[in-house]
């Protein structure tokens, strides 16, 4: 992938950028972000207050404010896998690109593994939301009990919880790492209490040699260690369909199926976020278009792999001949839902087509409208998987078709807000671009540059090893 | 249940142990937390008798109050709180079984819109007073009450409560005891009376090879239910009989049956005269005074007229052909007409014909002590009662359970007749309309704490007298039972023999034990035999068996007239839960969905898919039920088990008073009924209105139990097999 | 030499008598088996009564058996407050001058029942049984029923309500919890089904 | 900790799948048999399931809601959609909770809240439901109801709370409940029966909604016990729960076609408690 950067007319990212511009540069959104930012400070506020006095009210009447028989489960579900998904871009972008050594992650990755840590802990919200007494939710975790009493470890349900605790401290142990120099450059361009706070973070980090090779084998190790994670907690979570007996949720194919769905939202998440951030800090010079094409091809890709295993899913429902399965699934193209269930096909299949243009690919508005209306078809996803199935399920005297409450949609709102704000305030604090690694990137420009040079010149090239091995690729 | 009188009562008396009361789970009071010490009060017996042990229950005999039909009953009792009924097992009524209503009883016991004391109407509202205040006023009101023009409103009474009642009567000087009741087959009694010498014959269901009931909801609300339930398990079971029900709506028997036949209302007896014709060309003996009545209705002509076709009759009438013995039965659509007594009189003819009396139909005979039978209601007493008042023939007018200001249709304008009876007086356990109407209320104590005896109408083998005793202390000490106020009363009369009884419990007792020794048989003494009464809950007492001997009077049906203007007939449909109403303030029957309908906690009109489509009405849309007397707003609910040209709304509904859960919901069909009597008995005639819908345009969804979904979908739930295989594997 | 083999000797009788005596003792102990207590003590507070009735009086003075009392207990759930004619068996004529008694005549007289105040409870959404219990621990204890007496029987009852006979109205003093129940259980082979104890 | 040991040494017996014919050591095993063609839907069984397991009343609006929680209800279906008029009536089904040996509900509860007692129930321990409502997104009867209010506030007004039942208690917000096979009876009659030294006697005691019921349609009895009247229906009609193996039968291969007893959904291998007997009707043209 790196030589495709070189080659192509466009560099990811300029040559040229002085290592102190870098540093100032992205030290400068600790400061003075353009106005922007602040309005979606208001805004998330905004949305979390309404979600928690949603919350409160539900708290103190009854969850007859959300759901109803038999739609046990509704929007927190739903939103919760939504939410668990976006997580997952995340380490896909710093994890597996960074194993691959795709150079035009480097700007990109630190946001998107925020993005990670947050989105999951947002998820993590919902399943105790939706408890009828939220109050016991600890009883799920198996602490020793003094009434000799377990939790059910033939659940899914107490599966998600290893699971999802898990995968949230390690993405967030691998945010942190990542971050080391970064933090030690910070701690050594402010003052005040930031200086404080930084040089705590930093770890007394002084970058000499040891330190880098400790870190670099660190980093990688946590790489390698969060891809199967990632991949098996979205596996777990989609047991908690696949392992019940219903009609359209006992589906062998949902493990992949859920996985591709989340890097699909996730990496559509990215970038909204990542024109978002492009904006508030002014970081044309880092955010480039290539970059943003790279990530748009990417999700592309996914989403034509996501497409696929919808139509897996239909087809054997199909062919398996399960009077049940297919009962729902016809109920979900026809009934009630179908409005929600063509959309979600659309947004999620046809949609993406988009980002097969290139003229569509380099403008940001576009793209931004597009990777918003990307998730929500992604979030239809999610609730046409978990409604329909409860609205026909085996007993036909208790089919029911159910409309979210206004306090479920609140609350769906508020975990918007939350996760917003978290974000925001994250960007606001740390460094959201990894200088060191845009160091490394220019510097990687540089040599390439300086190869092509040499080519046209044919003067001697300073370090003929290294030149020889870029010519070989 | 041992010991003497006095124990018994003490008992009662001494009763207080605190509700244990069933708590909170999930109120999370985690359970590591302990409780609270000294809180709670356990309140320790004064002496007990030892069968009474905290924490066990102990049953008690009684009899079921919920309808007419007067079952025996059980009920628990633990720590002094009634807590479940049950079917009395010794009770040849129900067998140890009971309907949903009596399940019920006891939220009519602890509802909470219970008349805790006197109420007496000063300047226009009902206002607590004294006891002593309301017997002085009734004593006065009494005395310058000149004898006719005094009159007792009751529903159905029976054993010593109508003893004393008539007897009251008596002293007043008047003979005015009107007994008010809507539901019953007030025409057939007088039909079984003239045809076959007795108002109620034993009916023998489970002898029957099949049963053609037109419109006799016996599963539902028909004469004892749940009787009739328990002799149709045995009905069906072995070589299991047929049932083919023909009614206007379909009831919950109609449910039941293996061939239902919709039928244009009034046209029943046309319908039973065709089939008898049929049978008559068949060969069967028609007597002398039917002949030119069935032979005026071939089947083709029959046809035209019910809208069931020529084949349907034929057929029908073969198959009674070839199941004998059979039963034909007339229910509530056939008698509620102007002519409904000779359209149950053609129903009575076909069991004639057919040689049904004496297998499936046999006396009851004449029951011993003709002053305990049943004063069965009837809805002519409630016309009479209205014109009586409206013709101001009364000064004086006791009511007791009966709610004639709900029952009573627009034409009788009763609301106003009452207001021209200077002094009424309603012994209510509820603020019901008439309770409300009235100048003054004497709070009654619940069945379940008062004591008495009844008298089923309808008397199946072994039958006799249902002995009802407290189940419990009563729950506020300033209601009265009735027997006591009856005897209160008396004594206010002067009525010197009644003075030696302290209390109506004492008059009873003494009654029961100085019966004639035949009744005694196994009982030590008079204690005993009072204690094994209580016991048992039903006094057998041997009736002397009779022969019933047919005659047929001369049969004159008229032809339907079409009525253009109102082209529907309006069926107000009964429905085990709600009855007459009398149940609508019991929780738990608001919300057990009608059997047919599955709809709760409201009234709806049930209208044949198609009709509705002429009409341009669409399920859950409010329509406006319009007849000449008025017009009900009430949900369209689209069921195929209506005939075309009917339009079936429930009673019960529609209450103006009774209490949080009935007060303001549905509406009363009662009220629009037109002003049709039936020419020889003057019943109303429930099924005589015409009417005519509009749709209002407006809509609200009705709540349904299962919410709609009426398709099995295919799905393995509920399997139907054919009788003939049931036989084979099965019968008897 | 000799005060030696003295010494011997006398060391001998005093270790020899000791050993025959403790033998002796342990050989007059008696062998009924209780219920193995499960740990856990509970601080409860003096709940005040209407008439505040000494149990120690009852049961260590007069040596009344707890069952003679609380006789529900062997046939029911509850153990229940003994009914007030119970008390007037004895109290007509025994210590009728005692203001307690007058307190309680006074009641009895005006056929009021007594309101005493619960002290021992456990949630709504368990069920607990004593007669279960006591048929375990007592009926079904062949050498307890031989010698049926207070002191043999208090000990049962002292396990989930502590030694009433050292105690004027009943305190609270065994914690009552699940997990208290459920050590008990195990220590004493009761069912470990949730639904024997949760309704 | 003796419960953590409990749970390391009967980890096997803890997660035998039905595969291995599940839970084996019963007591007893509680079963009905409901003759559909006695039943005549008068609803008195639900009625008197509300009466004795303190059954909210949750009036109209939760109603519609679908808020409602009669555990025993009656359903009615409409088989012939194409005539003009019912003309073979309706079909009644009471459906309650069917104690399936193979409870779908059991294993997804994170808490066994519901679990699978010795007398061969399905328990649903109230104080330990923490609401994840997973136990009724699995049920394929959808016989478990839900308490999405505190009901205790609306539904029993003074003096209407003194008929609860003191054996069973009242459910708050937030708890899923279903039909226990009436456990309050079933425990009273095996205490009385331990009490007496002697096993529990069929026809000894039953349940509310079986002794309701007015054609006798509901039968109720020990499934264990050779002798009571429900292993004689289930034998006379051929059904039983699990074959040699002792596997749960998916379905019931019968000498005689003919006999009326199934399960319903038995295809779905829920080893259900209740064996029905079909409706019958006459084939009349």
């Amino acid at each position: 992938m790196k030589d495709i950067a070189i080659h192509s007319q466009e560099k990811d990212i300029r040559e040229d950028l002085p290592w102190k511009q870098i540093n100032t540069d992205i030290l400068r959104s600790l400061d003075n972000p353009r106005r922007g930012y602040w309005y979606s400070i208001i805004v998330c506020l905004v949305l979390l207050a309404i979600g928690f006095t949603a919350e409160v009210i539900q708290y103190q009447t009854g969850m007859g404010m959300s759901k109803n028989h038999p739609h046990m489960w509704n929007l927190y579900i739903a939103t919760f896998i939504f939410w668990i998904g976006m997580s997952h871009s995340g380490t896909l972008l710093s994890a597996i690109l960074h194993i691959v050594h795709a150079d035009w992650r480097k700007p990109i990755y630190r946001f998107a593994e925020a993005m990670t840590t947050f989105s999951l802990m947002t998820a993590l919200l919902f399943p105790v939301i939706h408890l009828g007494r939220l109050w016991n939710f600890y009883w799920v975790v198996p602490y020793i009990p003094s009434r000799g009493t377990w939790p059910n470890f033939r659940s899914p349900l107490s599966w998600d919880g290893f699971a999802i605790m898990t995968y949230l401290t390690s993405s967030a142990l691998f945010l942190y790492i990542g971050m080391l120099p970064d933090l030690a450059i910070a701690r050594d361009n402010t003052t005040g209490w930031r200086k404080q706070l930084y040089s705590t973070l930093s770890l007394g980090w002084c970058g000499n040699d040891r330190q880098w090779r400790v870190f670099r084998k660190a980093y990688m190790l946590m790489a390698i260690f969060l891809i199967p994670l990632a991949v098996s907690v979205h596996s777990i979570v989609s047991s908690d369909f696949a392992m019940s007996i219903n009609p359209g949720w006992h589906v062998t194919t949902f493990p992949p199926y859920f996985v591709a769905g989340a890097l699909y939202s996730g990496c559509a998440a990215i970038i909204t976020l990542f024109i978002l951030l492009r904006y508030y800090f002014r970081w044309e010079e880092y955010m480039t278009l290539p970059i943003l094409e790279k990530i748009c091809k990417l999700t592309f890709a996914i989403a034509m792999m996501w497409t696929y295993l919808n139509l897996v899913e239909f087809a054997s429902v199909w062919y398996g001949h399960d009077v049940y399965g297919k009962e729902v699934l016809w109920g979900k193209m026809t009934g009630a839902y179908a409005p929600a269930f063509w959309s979600m096909m659309f947004f999620g299949s046809v949609l993406p087509f988009a980002l097969a243009f290139r003229s569509l690919r380099r403008h940001i508005p576009t793209m931004m409208a597009v990777s918003i209306l990307l998730n929500v078809g992604m979030w239809l996803e999610r609730w046409m998987i978990v409604s329909p199935t409860l609205s026909q399920s085996f007993y036909p005297w208790s089919w029911d078709v159910m409309w979210p409450t206004l306090t479920s949609w609140a609350i769906v709102l508020g975990s918007f807000g939350w996760f917003g704000l978290l974000f925001l305030v994250f960007v606001k604090i740390f460094p959201s671009v990894s200088m060191y690694e845009v160091k490394e990137m220019v510097y990687h420009r540089k040599l390439a540059t300086e190869k092509a040079a040499a080519r046209v010149g044919g003067a001697a090239p300073a370090y003929g090893a290294h030149m020889k091995k870029e010519d070989a690729v | 249940m041992s010991g003497n009188e006095l124990n018994r009562r003490g008992f009662l008396k001494l009763m207080g142990w605190s509700a244990a009361g069933a708590g909170l789970a999930g109120c999370d009071l985690p359970s590591t937390v302990t409780l609270e010490q000294g809180k709670e009060t356990v309140l320790s017996y004064l002496s007990p008798e030892e069968y009474v042990i905290p924490g066990i229950g102990v049953w008690y005999a009684s009899t079921c109050m919920q309808c007419a039909a007067f079952c025996g009953i059980h009920g628990r009792v633990r720590e002094g709180h009634a807590l479940k009924l049950e079917g009395n097992p010794d009770s040849p009524l129900n067998r140890g079984k009971l309907c949903q209503m009596g399940q019920a009883g006891i939220q009519g016991h602890y509802n909470p819109d219970r008349i805790t004391q006197p109420l007496l109407r000063k300047d226009g509202k009902l206002t607590p007073i004294g006891w002593d205040e309301a017997w002085s006023l009734i004593g006065q009101k009494i005395s310058n009450a000149p004898g006719e023009r005094f009159a007792w409103v009751t529903g159905t009474v029976s054993g010593h409560q109508a003893v004393l009642l008539a007897a009251h009567t008596e002293a007043m000087g008047s003979k005015n005891h009107f007994a008010v009741e809507v539901i019953g087959p007030h025409v057939g009694r007088a039909v079984n009376q003239d045809m076959l010498g007795e108002a109620m014959p034993r009916l023998v269901l489970d002898k029957a090879k099949l049963i053609l009931s037109l419109g006799a909801d016996f599963l539902g609300t028909w004469v004892s239910p749940t009787h009739f339930a328990t002799e149709y398990a045995k009905f069906r079971s072995g070589s299991r009989g047929m049932l083919v029900q023909v009614e206007p709506k379909m009831t919950l028997t109609g449910g039941n049956a293996d061939m239902w036949v919709p039928i244009r209302p009034g046209t029943e007896g046309v319908l039973a005269l065709a089939i008898a014709n049929v049978l008559m060309k068949g060969g069967a003996k028609v007597p002398e005074a039917a002949i030119a009545a069935v032979s005026a209705y071939e089947p083709a002509k029959a046809a035209e007229v019910t809208g069931v076709s020529a084949e349907r009759i034929e057929k029908i009438a073969a198959l009674l052909k070839e199941h004998s013995p059979s039963l034909v039965l007339a229910g509530a659509p056939v008698e509620g007409h102007a002519h409904g007594y000779q359209a149950a009189a053609a129903v009575q003819l076909l069991n004639i014909m057919l040689g049904n009396v004496g297998q499936t139909i046999v006396s009851a005979g004449g029951f011993p002590f003709p002053q305990l039978a049943a004063k069965s209601g009837s809805t002519r007493d409630l016309i009479a009662f209205a014109d009586a008042a409206k013709n101001q023939k009364l000064d004086v007018a006791f009511f007791y359970g009966a709610n004639p200001v709900y029952s009573a249709p627009h034409f009788l304008a009763l609301p106003e007749a009452l207001q021209k009876i200077p002094f009424k007086v309603a012994f209510a356990q509820f603020p019901d309309e008439t309770a409300e109407a009235a100048d003054l209320v004497i709070p009654l104590a619940s069945y379940l704490e008062d004591w008495g005896t009844h008298v089923a109408a309808y008397q199946p083998e072994e039958a006799g007298i249902t002995v009802q005793q407290p189940l419990m202390e009563r729950m506020y000490n300033d209601t009265i039972g009735f027997g006591d106020a009856l005897l209160k009363l008396l004594k206010l009369g002067k009525s010197e023999q009644y003075a030696a009884w302290e209390d109506y419990y004492a008059y009873l007792r003494n009654a029961v034990a100085t019966l004639p020794a035949e009744y005694k048989a196994g009982a030590a003494n008079d204690n005993a035999f009072w204690d094994q009464t209580l016991q048992k809950g039903v006094l057998k007492v041997a009736a002397a068996a009779q022969e019933l001997k047919p005659q047929v009077p001369e049969i004159k049906l008229p032809d339907v007239q079409p009525n253009e203007g109102y082209p529907l007939y309006l069926v107000p449909s009964t429905q085990l839960g709600l009855w007459d109403g009398r149940h609508a303030n019991l929780p738990w029957l608001q919300e057990a969905p009608d059997q047919i309908s599955k709809v709760v906690w409201d009234s709806w009109a049930e209208i044949h898919p198609a009709t509705a489509a002429k009409l341009g009405i669409k399920e859950d849309d409010i329509i406006e039920i319009a007849s000449e007397q008025g017009s009900i707003k009430v949900k369209a609910y689209l069921f195929k088990g209506v005939h075309q040209d009917v339009v079936a709304v429930p009673m019960g509904q529609g209450h103006e008073a009774y209490g949080r859960y009935a007060k303001n919901r549905g509406v009363n069909v009662l009220k629009i009924l037109d002003p049709v009597i039936d020419a020889k008995t003057r019943e109303l005639a429930l099924y005589g209105t015409r009417v005519k819908l509009a749709n209002t345009g407006k809509n609200e969804p009705l709540v349904i139990e299962g919410r709609g979904n009426n398709s099995q979908r295919g799905r393995k739930l509920v399997v139907t097999i054919s009788a003939d295989q049931f036989r084979k594997t099965e019968g008897a | 030499m000799k005060d030696l083999l003295r010494r011997w000797l006398l060391t001998f009788l005093c270790v020899g008598g000791f050993l025959i005596g403790t033998s002796a003792a342990a050989s007059e102990a008696p062998t009924i088996k209780y219920p193995v207590p499960p740990p856990g003590d509970y601080n409860g507070d003096v709940v005040e009564q209407p008439i505040e009735f000494p149990h120690d009086i009852h049961t260590k003075v007069n040596k009344i058996n707890c069952l003679y009392c609380h006789t529900y207990g062997r046939r029911s759930k509850v153990a229940g407050i003994p009914p007030t004619s119970k008390c007037m068996g004895c109290h007509r004529v025994i210590a009728t001058d005692k203001p307690r008694i007058q307190k309680l005549t006074e009641y009895w007289e005006k056929r009021q029942s007594i309101p005493w105040k619960k002290v021992h409870d456990v949630p709504d959404f368990v069920h607990f049984t004593h007669e279960r219990h006591l048929k375990k621990f007592i009926f079904d204890n062949e050498d307890l029923v031989q010698n049926l007496s207070v002191d043999t029987v208090a000990p049962v009852c002292a396990a989930c309500h502590g030694d009433l006979r050292e105690m004027t109205v009943a305190r609270k003093v065994k914690p009552m919890t699940m997990g208290w129940c459920v050590a008990c259980h195990e220590a004493n082979g009761g069912p470990g089904d949730c639904w024997k104890c949760h309704k | 900790m003796s419960s953590l040991q409990n749970l390391i040494d009967n980890w096997s017996q803890y997660r035998k799948g039905i595969e291995q014919g599940g839970f084996h050591h019963y007591e007893h095993r509680w079963g009905m048999a409901i003759d559909l063609n006695a039943c005549i839907g008068c609803n008195a069984c639900s009625t008197a399931c509300y009466a004795e397991n303190n059954l909210a009343v949750v009036g109209p609006e939760r109603f519609a809601q679908g808020h409602f929680m009669h555990w025993l209800r009656v359903e009615r279906y409409w088989d012939q959609p194409d005539k003009e008029f019912p003309e073979q009536g309706a079909s009644f089904l009471p459906m309650m909770c069917q104690q399936c040996g193979a409870a779908p509900c059991e294993p997804v509860c994170p808490v066994v809240a519901t679990y699978h007692t010795p007398d061969g129930l399905n328990a649903q321990v109230y104080n330990r439901c923490i609401g994840s409502r997973y136990c009724n997104n699995n049920c394929p009867y959808r016989v478990r109801y839900f308490n999405f209010w505190s009901y205790y506030e609306t539904s029993w007004p003074e003096p209407l709370n003194m008929q609860l039942n003191p054996d069973l208690t009242v459910r708050d917000k937030g708890v899923m409940e279903k039909c226990t096979f009436c456990v309050q009876r079933i425990r009273t009659a095996k205490d009385k029966a331990k009490m007496e030294n002697r096993k529990v006697k069929d026809g000894e005691f039953t349940t509310a909604c079986a002794q309701a019921c007015p054609t006798n349609a509901i039968h109720f009895g020990d499934l264990m016990d050779p002798e009571s009247q429900v292993t004689k229906l289930w034998a006379t009609h051929q059904v039983s729960r699990v074959d040699e193996q002792g596997r749960p039968r998916h379905e019931q291969d019968k000498k005689n076609p003919d006999l009326r007893g199934y399960r319903v959904l038995e295809e779905l291998n829920t080893d259900p408690s209740v064996m029905y007997l079909e409706r019958v009707r006459e084939t009349l043209a």
